[in-house]
């Protein structure tokens, strides 16, 4: 057990995975000057930087990964991923099936997003709802720096193409790491904390907002379990329908924005298969359909806050939680600006 | 020691123009029948298939696009599963799910075909990278267009190819047309080799037209990347002489250029050659020509024959 | 009232704008040449081809659109979008935000998709809601030629950007269109048959489905509305639940995948603003989790079918509905193939 | 008739430079006092921008990107304005919607500003296009980075632009490093201004780092624009003297190329110029600093006292 931030542990992994297979090689815009103690151990033709080209980058990897290679790129912040999703959504996503199954894509895709640095909305646009929604695709976004580390390595043995979403705001909060390499598989949500009158469904920053929003609810009398999604897609339908089972009260957390996004998936999904044990409206807790401002008392404001989802989980555990929430969802949600 | 390509007899090159020919008048003749599949066909195109993949080996990896059946069937792909493949058969390369804008054929070293114009300019650095990395001696050709060649990601795969030394033949069929722009109406100066001057990349341009010197050019290009283990650039002119897909379509383009190009047809430039220098007879240019209907014959009864894929298959292979 | 196809009420829709507004310009690969009556009426500045260059066209109508044109572009077939990524969402989608209201982009993003032709993944991917997700942006996908004229001119006098979603499926079929120029205002959802036990929710080629489908169940006394949403973002929230609160049963058909689709969205809407309504779950009827097999019977097997409408209707408004549904939804729900 | 530059007196671009030098040297003062937001500084650029920026009309439009400072001052920005954008107050350029990444201001002509490395590229034909339509006399310049000329959208832009006949002056600032990549890393040969010939452009390479070159370079360039409404490229030769972003880091960077750079500073070499010259005196001298520094002094004041935009509005601005 050690204590890591996150990026050190994305480092390790990458080591760890190095080490263990030679196919696996890293390249982006500065992986070799950024990664120097990657690049000296294991030299120039596996670590590398690129031109500043994110297209070619990604049919890079699509390319090296369908003939025995296992690349990780790194294409720095989400928005970039604009620049790069030929090769990533037309090619990696849909040329095994297209194929006919000749061909596979062991590749990972790394990119930053969220807030906490002011950068703005071409840095800081969180678009792990695009690839959710495209087939032949993985997507995972961690919220600790242990589950960083242990969904890269599997990101790396998988054999499809995997999305790894680095939340900016958890970049440096250094968090324990288990030593022993261990793997997290992709697909398998967390419970962070046991309750049973309300579900609280997040990944990545906001799972830690849930869970002082839970502390916040208890002094209510309000007991709230915490799932941390940590895999997108495949998304873990059995625990999210269990938990949502058990409590029978369900709100989706997220920073992206509201329409279309993972939240939205959530709620069908729970609507749809847990509709006998709901007690109350599945309720999304999410950022605005605006792009995310710089200055950091807006950027703040854009991100899911604790107050609003500790009033919304009264309002939904509460005894008239129905009728109060329906009339706060009439006045747009929760949605941040909405 | 690196490959070298064994130089066919100018009777092999014109069979295997006049098979290509054969093939696509086979798509064409579909189209006259009734539906059929959009095909994007390479007539006109044949002496740069032929001529290129003739001076590859068995080790040498090829991207194209969606306009190659000509490199396919060059490279000895099966007529009868490409057109099953274009049939949307489960007997085609792609057990139908590609159709014809996407064939890839593993087996024959014909790799990640794209139908995104641009595609197999993007994933083609990536291919040469793993023959770099895991060793081979083999080279990487990608085929792709003058219009392919408009699309920044050509930018980038060029560049990227030079900075990292990558062994990749860069084949442009310039075919005057992009779909339903002409060339000229896109770029300006004197492109398309003259581009790969920007990468510090080798490059020439050829009559793609006539098959021996595509021939000889590509096998110059080809010793070239594999002796300096480096990109290199060949543009072959040449000429799309039917419209951009079936159905045909040319009612946008100058009647004039059309007379003037099929005066140049590959095909028919070679067989003057040969009769000429009395290397084949009427007789025998006919025993070729009904070879390739035969073949086809056979090819379009394969297909026919061939079952569509089951629908409870429909979501096989989306992940390995 | 003419009979038109959807490509001829497009091309109406455009000869009339270019005609009312001299700022009104097109471009983009072979439209000049396709679009030869456009060229001959309003010449080569104003209708023009284009290299093969997705990414500067989709900039270059952000750049004009910002600067008092208002261009629309033919980018073809929607997976070419992923080379126009860029130009659409990072920079016509937020530079007017990130400006603090400096700029607008009234421009028009027109691109075809969906099942009918065979072309495979790399032509055929129903991308709407991407955009449907992204800040800035609207999106509409019409489901006959009337609205395609009209939607497309509404589209053309916005000043903010519109993706014009068009369905193969559609493009050829003819149908009445009023040669009155009429508009139709975007966000705006049309009822296409009046029912009381049930809500057909859709858009594009899937409308017809559903109204067969409703055909069907009236032989079998279930009543069912179909909603034809049009504009996808923004999404006519009102007549969705509306509808949702009269019939409180819904099911939401499109073709596009079904995680973080439209329908996750309007499923997730209704639930939460609808529940006390709501006697069934709502369900999602959509294309499956893959990429488009270009071999037609698998394409055919790829776009919800009317039997499946017509079984998971019986399922809700039949008497024991809510049950067997959840079984049914328990075995993947009515997504082909999964 | 085409708008003709007045020749500023070196001692005003001087003093444009020091401004610049001065504001920029006031965002690394912020930066050592604590957290502050990250700032892509144009230390060692300044003759780029005062140059080019002094041969420009009123009508003509300018884009960039992320190391824009130089740009927007050269061009008359209020540096309280700037700099409260930067520290994200409502008094900001853009209402502290952008922050230091993006900073638009469109009364001065500084369009459509994209951190997306390439976005300006992306852009600028558009802008052109509306110019060239629309009518009127000016030009647009569009600056961007040896990193952005690696992008499929330069490719793109420039081949357009050229295409379609497109008033545009590109200007690249090549300043040796893309981030944290060297320039010699990403691309091979002669770059960049040696690329314009692959669209029939004419280009030309300049000393960077002398201001008064650029100035003379850029009235060419922007006259030939005006004359021939074609695009043309600059290449204006210089270094980034500091790391890609604040906080300073340029541990990756070899210390005898900022040596080599330090001592081609541009200030330090018109200063030198202009006291051999006695055209100014080391008073003079000082006089045009304290004026930059108080300038800058009020500009801080100002952002410092500014009110950060009302969280209420969060949404405003998202639709017109
Ligand atoms: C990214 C992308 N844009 C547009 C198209 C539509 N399209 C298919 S082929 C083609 C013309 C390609 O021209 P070229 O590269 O010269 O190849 P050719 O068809 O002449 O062989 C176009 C525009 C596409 N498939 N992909
Ligand atoms: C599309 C994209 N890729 C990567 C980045 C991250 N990034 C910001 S500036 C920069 C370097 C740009 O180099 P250059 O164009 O030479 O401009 P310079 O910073 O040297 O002024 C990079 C890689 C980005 N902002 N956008
Ligand atoms: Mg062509
Ligand atoms: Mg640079």
């Amino acid at each position: 057990m050690t204590f890591l931030t996150a990026q050190e542990a994305i480092d390790q992994a990458l080591a760890e995975e190095m080490q263990r297979d030679s196919r696996v090689l890293m390249f982006g815009e500065g992986v070799a000057t950024k990664r120097k103690h990657l690049l000296e151990a294991f030299g120039p033709q596996r670590v590398r930087n690129t031109p500043l080209a994110e297209g070619v980058i990604a049919g890079t990897a699509a390319g090296a990964a369908a003939t025995g290679l296992r690349p990780v790129v790194d294409l720095l912040f989400a928005p970039f991923l604009c620049f790069a999703m030929d090769g990533i959504v037309n090619s990696a996503g849909k040329l095994g099936y297209m194929s006919g199954g000749q061909f596979q894509f062991p590749m990972v895709v790394l990119a930053m997003t969220g807030g906490g640095w002011g950068v703005g909305a071409q840095h800081n646009h969180n678009l792990e709802a695009w690839f959710v929604h495209s087939p032949g695709l993985k997507v995972v976004m961690p919220s600790t720096p242990a589950d960083c580390k242990g969904l890269m390595k599997a990101a790396i043995r998988d054999d499809n193409p995997v999305l790894f979403f680095m939340d900016i705001g958890l970049a440096y909060a250094p968090g324990e790491v288990p030593g022993d390499g261990a793997i997290i598989p992709l697909g398998q949500a967390a419970i962070r904390r046991q309750g049973s009158d309300l579900t609280l469904i997040s990944y990545a920053k906001t799972v830690h907002t849930c869970l002082e929003a839970a502390e916040a609810l208890a002094a209510h009398g309000v007991s709230a379990e915490v799932l941390d999604l940590r895999s997108l897609k495949p998304l873990d339908e059995a625990a999210i329908l269990a938990s949502a089972r058990k409590t029978g009260r369900v709100i989706v957390v997220h920073e992206a924005a509201r329409l279309c996004g993972v939240g939205a998936e959530v709620a069908a999904l729970v609507s749809e298969r847990a509709f006998g044990s709901l007690k109350a409206p599945v309720v999304r807790i999410t950022g605005p359909d605006a792009p995310v401002p710089s200055s950091f008392p807006l950027e703040q404001a854009f991100i899911p806050q604790v107050d609003a989802i500790v009033s919304a989980g009264l309002c939904l555990a509460g005894p008239s939680g129905t009728r109060a929430l329906e009339l706060q969802a009439m006045r747009g949600g929760w949605t941040p600006g909405a | 020691m690196p490959f070298q390509p064994h130089r066919p007899s100018r009777l092999d090159l014109l069979a295997a123009m006049v098979r290509i020919r054969a093939y696509e008048e086979r798509i064409v003749a579909f189209h006259a029948q009734g539906p059929f599949p959009n095909v994007c066909t390479s007539v006109g195109q044949e002496a740069a298939a032929v001529g290129v993949v003739s001076a590859l080996g068995p080790e040498d990896q090829i991207l194209t696009n969606h306009r190659s059946a000509g490199h396919l069937l060059a490279r000895g792909a099966d007529p009868g599963r490409l057109l099953a493949e274009v049939m949307g058969r489960a007997t085609g390369y792609c057990k139908g799910r590609s159709g014809t804008l996407h064939v890839s054929a593993r087996e024959l070293g014909v790799l990640l075909t794209s139908t995104i114009v641009g595609g197999e300019l993007s994933l083609a650095p990536g291919v040469a990278l793993t023959r770099t990395m895991l060793g081979g001696e083999g080279i990487v050709v990608c085929f792709f267009g003058d219009g392919a060649a408009c699309e920044g990601i050509f930018h980038e795969s060029l560049n990227l190819a030079s900075v990292w030394n990558l062994p990749i033949l860069y084949v442009c069929e310039n075919n005057q047309w992009q779909a339903f722009v002409h060339r000229t109406e896109t770029m300006v100066g004197d492109p398309i080799a003259a581009w790969a001057a920007s990468y510090g990349m080798e490059s020439r341009v050829v009559d793609g037209n006539d098959v021996e010197a595509v021939f000889d050019a590509a096998c110059h290009a080809a010793g070239q990347v594999r002796a300096t283990r480096r990109p290199y650039l060949l543009e072959a002119t040449t000429y799309r002489q039917r419209g951009h897909m079936e159905p045909h379509d040319q009612s946008y383009v100058d009647p004039a250029e059309i007379e003037a190009w099929l005066a140049k047809d590959p095909i028919s430039r070679l067989e003057a050659r040969l009769l000429e220098g009395g290397e084949l007879s009427l007789q025998g240019l006919q025993a070729i020509r009904s070879e390739a209907q035969a073949v086809m014959d056979e090819a379009a009864a394969f297909a026919l024959a061939s079952p569509f894929p089951d629908p409870a298959e429909l979501t096989a292979h989306v992940y390995a």
